[in-house]
């Protein structure tokens, strides 16, 4: 059991890390395109969260939101055929890699505006409410998103209503080129923001998925039990570059920052602490790779074969036609 | 019945909460306070808090929680205190309200009202009085409704709340006070049609909102001149009802537009633009706009007036177009 | 110099009140018209902080503006024209009651969208501090402002780059009809949001205006001796309705609390204070009560007899003409 | 000499602030990052963190505090990452920056240039790839200018820096690395005046930012088939200038307008309506508008190739417009 829930969740994170080393080589062969913002190194954060959840309780996130979407169960394949603008993708090609939406999966997609998707989250919470159900809504965002003032509505709302919205920060301390103290003004206590709005906050290491998914289980439960907002900061890390666009390591951080933060991955460190604890072994991890390995390629395979939307998709869903209704 | 155009907005919005027990209001002091204008007078106390929610001045913010929870599948009316402060939540109208259920292929869409009104009222100053229609009907994914009348008010709220699509609802602060008769119930008037308020021959004026009135009045005054002007009400503004508007010119041969907002790319150049195309040969001279002067809104009332368009200036720009025609 | 010092202090409430009261007349009559918002029972505010200010220094508001503007310095006669409409007012009559500006005074304005001068005021600073001059910036707005993201943007801005900006939040309760705990979830606390940025945050009682002076002095001493943020929550009340168009209480707060608040009276309290020090006698308060009844009936003269402005000025000051600049 | 559009700013920004130490950029990722797309290349090296500010996600607080530098003086360059994250700032820009000169009769006004890319990149999706000139364009106090060539780029953000109004400056992504000839040191290119940049005689396009050169190239493609375009580029959108348009249509007879943006209520319907009432004798046949389609951006690339004009759709309406008026 045990192992096999340790083994889930390391599956989850390699099956995200393999599908965006794909994605990215995919970029570079010109089969996808526009901005590709990778999750790598901050796999921990979604895949620990999102273990939390139920399948009915919903989740949101900004532009780098392949995990989140992976995480919660949407199919490689279609997620795959979005980043390609196929047809066959989650938004038939409409959305692309910053906007996946899997609503039968109740991901509400992934949002470009920074700060824009936080009242979006404050939303869903509302209709949670609104309806006396238990879900609860997961809202991912950068630490960028601090300073803008969306957040801070949200913020506002969800504690003035008690909104069962659990806002989760990834802190990986850059936004873009800018580093988080010369961002956000207390940026070395940024739970205090939540807390000046009465909002219950604390940090975790986002490195680690069992600590992400224990505090964010504890959490799920109060705000089920009592509907009202938390605010977690994941501590974190991105590896690879802001997007596709941007090195791996600009000026703006050093090689050896980044090289330091490596030794962090959320994936060795689980690795490590199964073998530890011989709840696996490493041909477990060879079969593993193997099998996300084939996964991924088959996505690659179902998005390359997969036709492109036609003409006349053009101006199909821009409005539900009255008949819908 | 005969009532106001305040009344005839609250009786809608009644109506569809009562039938629709997914359909809420949300806004600044819409509940206890009733309204800034008093639209949604009794809400509170029949619905109560839960369905009509007071909030902090965070037009963001509640206009985007007002689009997640229709994401989610509720019904939201958002009342803006006045579309000037829709200014600040114009990202969340325009980024996620319009292109959710694009972006998401069909996936997700957006059912939500959002009304209050545009427009000048009297002397409230620059940053309180403006018309910005033009803007929203610039942007995919929106329907945009202006109705002048009581009748047209309550009719076409319905529709709106009724409609699976983000809907921008415009009303006015002059309006709200007017009287007219208002049908029983609730019934609906179907958005993107137009309506012929008075029959003429010699030329097309095409108006709506608080600016309906002031072509009916000057097409009163020009037919004790002896012309017939023929005056048509877009009611909804996106999607415009060309045809009504084409068919009204081909029979005139004349047109003229009023709008209170911004003369320059103002909404009438697209009416403009429109009918030309649809009826450039049966158009004997250009199109004419009376529009808003090219300000920002001056506080003082002899200036503001001379700022909005009213029928003296209407009248004047008819006489000189059929002059210059014939 | 005690005696005159206070005297003055009182005058200017005094001045402030029957322009106010004036005003209200004004606008029964519809010589004033459009929103107009007392600040009659706010005084102490406008004039304790603005009376630790140097000439040189900038004050920008909301629309409820007519004290601010009174406090640093304008001619009444100017205000009043400008509230009547007429060519001779602060802005020529286009701006109006929402949007007194004196540039020479440096009152940079009212401003009517809540929450949208505060940048405006980040910014002033910003220059200040751009010229390395010492100056300080007073930016007042009501409570209902904090929720705004306007706000919190320009809060996070000041407390990032040090702007010499002190904040002072008009907490009156209400946000036209929204008492304050509906406005803002930790509404007992709301120095919390300012601390938040790491900004040096007080409350101050408003109603005493002994007591703001003193504190914005030694406020503006430490800002001007090392530039930074500072918030002040001046705890307030408006003993009238929002606008003429609201009541004197509505039903959203009741008779009797306005009653009890009114005792609270900023003017009375100084005028006690001075009685009871010998600071003044009863004549001395009945000379100031002429002495400003004339001022008033002069400004409502003043607004009476001078022209609208001509239809000429339609299209004047939309843009700096070439030719000026 | 030869350079980038990118490198004409760069020099434009360089020369002024050279010139005049009140002049200073902000925005974000404008300082250690030189720009998002590059624009600021040395800037924070030359002049400092003090006049060269990186900012945190804040478009409507780091646009406001511009706006107060310029009430108080300062000449404040805003450099917004790209004009989608303009919306967020709308208010500033429309209720401040627009509006105080006026609301203060005169006593303040606001020198501040706004600049950042607009329009669509390639397949950046629905949020990050829209042409908002029209909204900047209907509000008074404004200025709007969009340049299409390195050289027209440098000249008018000269003009723009030193030009005592808020001027909004719109650019584009994939102009950025387009070259052409740019003059030396610090000229300037009068704001509100179009440019001819082909010659013809049968009918006029008018086209500005991008789609110039998808302008010029149906340009030749016609001129193979024996039709000779003039192609004029307003260059500054607003003020317009009309004369300039007006007096080509008169030669030509007809008049086509290529926009990137939305075509309902999209800035050529005012250009239309504009020329239309200048030179409607002129007119040997309605003024068609070639635009971006109605839709919210799609991201896959034969759906959004479909969105955007191209010069194979400007010439099919180019020869449907011709035969239609023969
Ligand atoms: C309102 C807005 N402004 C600017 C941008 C451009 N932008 C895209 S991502 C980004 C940095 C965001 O950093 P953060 O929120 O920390 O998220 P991360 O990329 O680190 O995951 C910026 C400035 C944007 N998308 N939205
Ligand atoms: C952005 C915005 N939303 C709504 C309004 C309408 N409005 C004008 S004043 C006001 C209440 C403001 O209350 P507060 O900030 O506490 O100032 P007070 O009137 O109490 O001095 C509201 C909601 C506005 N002017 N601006
Ligand atoms: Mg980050
Ligand atoms: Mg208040």
């Amino acid at each position: 059991m045990e192992r096999e829930d340790l083994l889930s969740l390391y599956r989850q994170m390699l099956l995200i890390r393999r599908f965006e080393e794909k994605s990215a080589e995919m970029y570079a062969l010109a089969k996808i395109a526009g901005f590709l913002h990778l999750y790598i190194g901050e796999e921990a954060v979604a895949v620990g969260a999102i273990a939390a959840l139920r399948p009915d309780d919903y989740a949101i996130s900004a532009y780098r939101d392949h995990g989140h979407c992976l995480a919660k169960g949407s199919d490689p394949n279609a997620v795959m055929a979005e980043l390609f603008g196929k047809a066959t993708g989650l938004c038939k090609g409409k959305g692309g890699s910053m906007h996946l939406v899997d609503a039968e999966r109740r991901f509400m997609g992934g949002y470009a505006i920074v700060g824009g998707h936080l009242p979006l989250a404050a939303g869903l919470a509302f209709a949670v409410k609104y309806r006396k159900s238990d879900q609860v809504v997961l809202c991912f965002f950068g630490e960028g998103a601090l300073p803008s003032g969306q957040t801070h509505e949200a913020f506002n709302l969800a504690a003035l209503w008690k909104l069962p919205a659990i806002f989760i920060c990834e802190n990986n301390r850059y936004a873009m080129g800018t580093p988080v103290k010369r961002e956000i003004a207390l940026y070395g206590e940024i739970t205090e923001t939540a807390r000046s709005y009465g909002i219950e906050a604390e940090e975790v290491d986002g490195m680690d998925v069992l600590a992400v998914r224990a505090r964010v289980r504890d959490i799920v439960a109060k705000v089920r039990a009592s509907p009202r907002p938390y605010f977690i900061e994941a501590r974190t890390y991105r590896f690879m570059g802001h997007s596709m666009a941007d090195p791996a390591h600009g000026h703006y951080r050093t090689k050896d920052e980044v090289e330091s933060e490596r030794k962090r991955d959320p994936l060795l460190r689980l690795r490590q602490t199964m073998l530890e604890h011989n709840a696996a072994t490493e041909a477990d991890f060879d079969r593993l790779d193997r099998d996300i390995g084939v996964i991924v390629d088959q996505a690659v395979r179902f998005a390359d074969e997969s036709p492109f939307p036609g003409p006349d998709e053009l101006h199909q869903d821009v409005f539900v036609e009255e008949d819908e209704s | 019945m005969m009532m106001s155009y305040r009344e005839a907005l609250n009786q809608a919005m009644r109506e569809e909460m009562r039938r629709n027990e997914r359909v809420f209001l949300i806004g600044e002091d819409v509940g206890y306070y009733q309204g800034a204008f008093k639209v949604s007078k009794g809400f509170v106390e029949e619905f109560g808090p839960e369905r009509v929610l007071d909030t902090p001045i965070t037009e963001a913010g509640f206009t985007g929680l007002a689009i997640g929870a229709a994401m989610a599948g509720l019904h939201p009316i958002v009342e803006l205190m006045t579309f000037n402060f829709g200014i600040l939540a114009m990202d969340q109208i325009v980024n996620n309200a319009a292109k959710i259920r694009y972006m998401s292929g069909g996936q997700i869409s957006v059912p939500i009202v959002i009304r209050g009104p545009g427009s000048a009222a009297h002397q409230l100053g620059a940053q309180h009085s403006q018309s910005l229609e033009a803007w929203f009907c610039h942007v995919p994914g929106l329907k945009v409704i202006a109705p002048a009348t009581p009748h047209d008010a309550k009719g076409l709220l319905i529709s709106a709340i009724r409609d699976p699509n983000p809907v921008i609802f415009i009303e006015a602060q002059l309006l709200y006070g007017i009287k007219g008769e208002v049908g029983e119930g609730a019934y609906t008037i179907p958005i993107g049609k137009a309506e012929v308020k008075r029959q003429g021959t010699d030329l097309t004026i095409v108006a709506y909102s608080k600016m309906l009135q002031v072509a009916l009045d000057a097409a009163d005054a020009l037919a004790r001149e002896g012309i017939e002007a023929e005056v048509v009400d877009p009611r909804t503004l996106k999607p415009l009802d060309v045809e009504t508007i084409a068919a009204s010119v081909q029979k005139t041969g004349h047109l003229l537009i009023v709008e209170e907002g911004w003369g320059f790319a103002g909404l009438g150049a697209q009416i403009a633009h429109s009918v030309s195309r649809a009826a450039f040969d049966y158009l004997d001279g250009p199109v004419v706009r009376v529009t808003g002067e090219n300000v920002p809104m001056p506080y003082t009332r002899p200036l503001e007036d001379l700022a909005i368009p009213d029928s003296a200036r209407v009248i004047k720009a008819v006489n000189r177009m059929l002059n210059r025609a014939s």
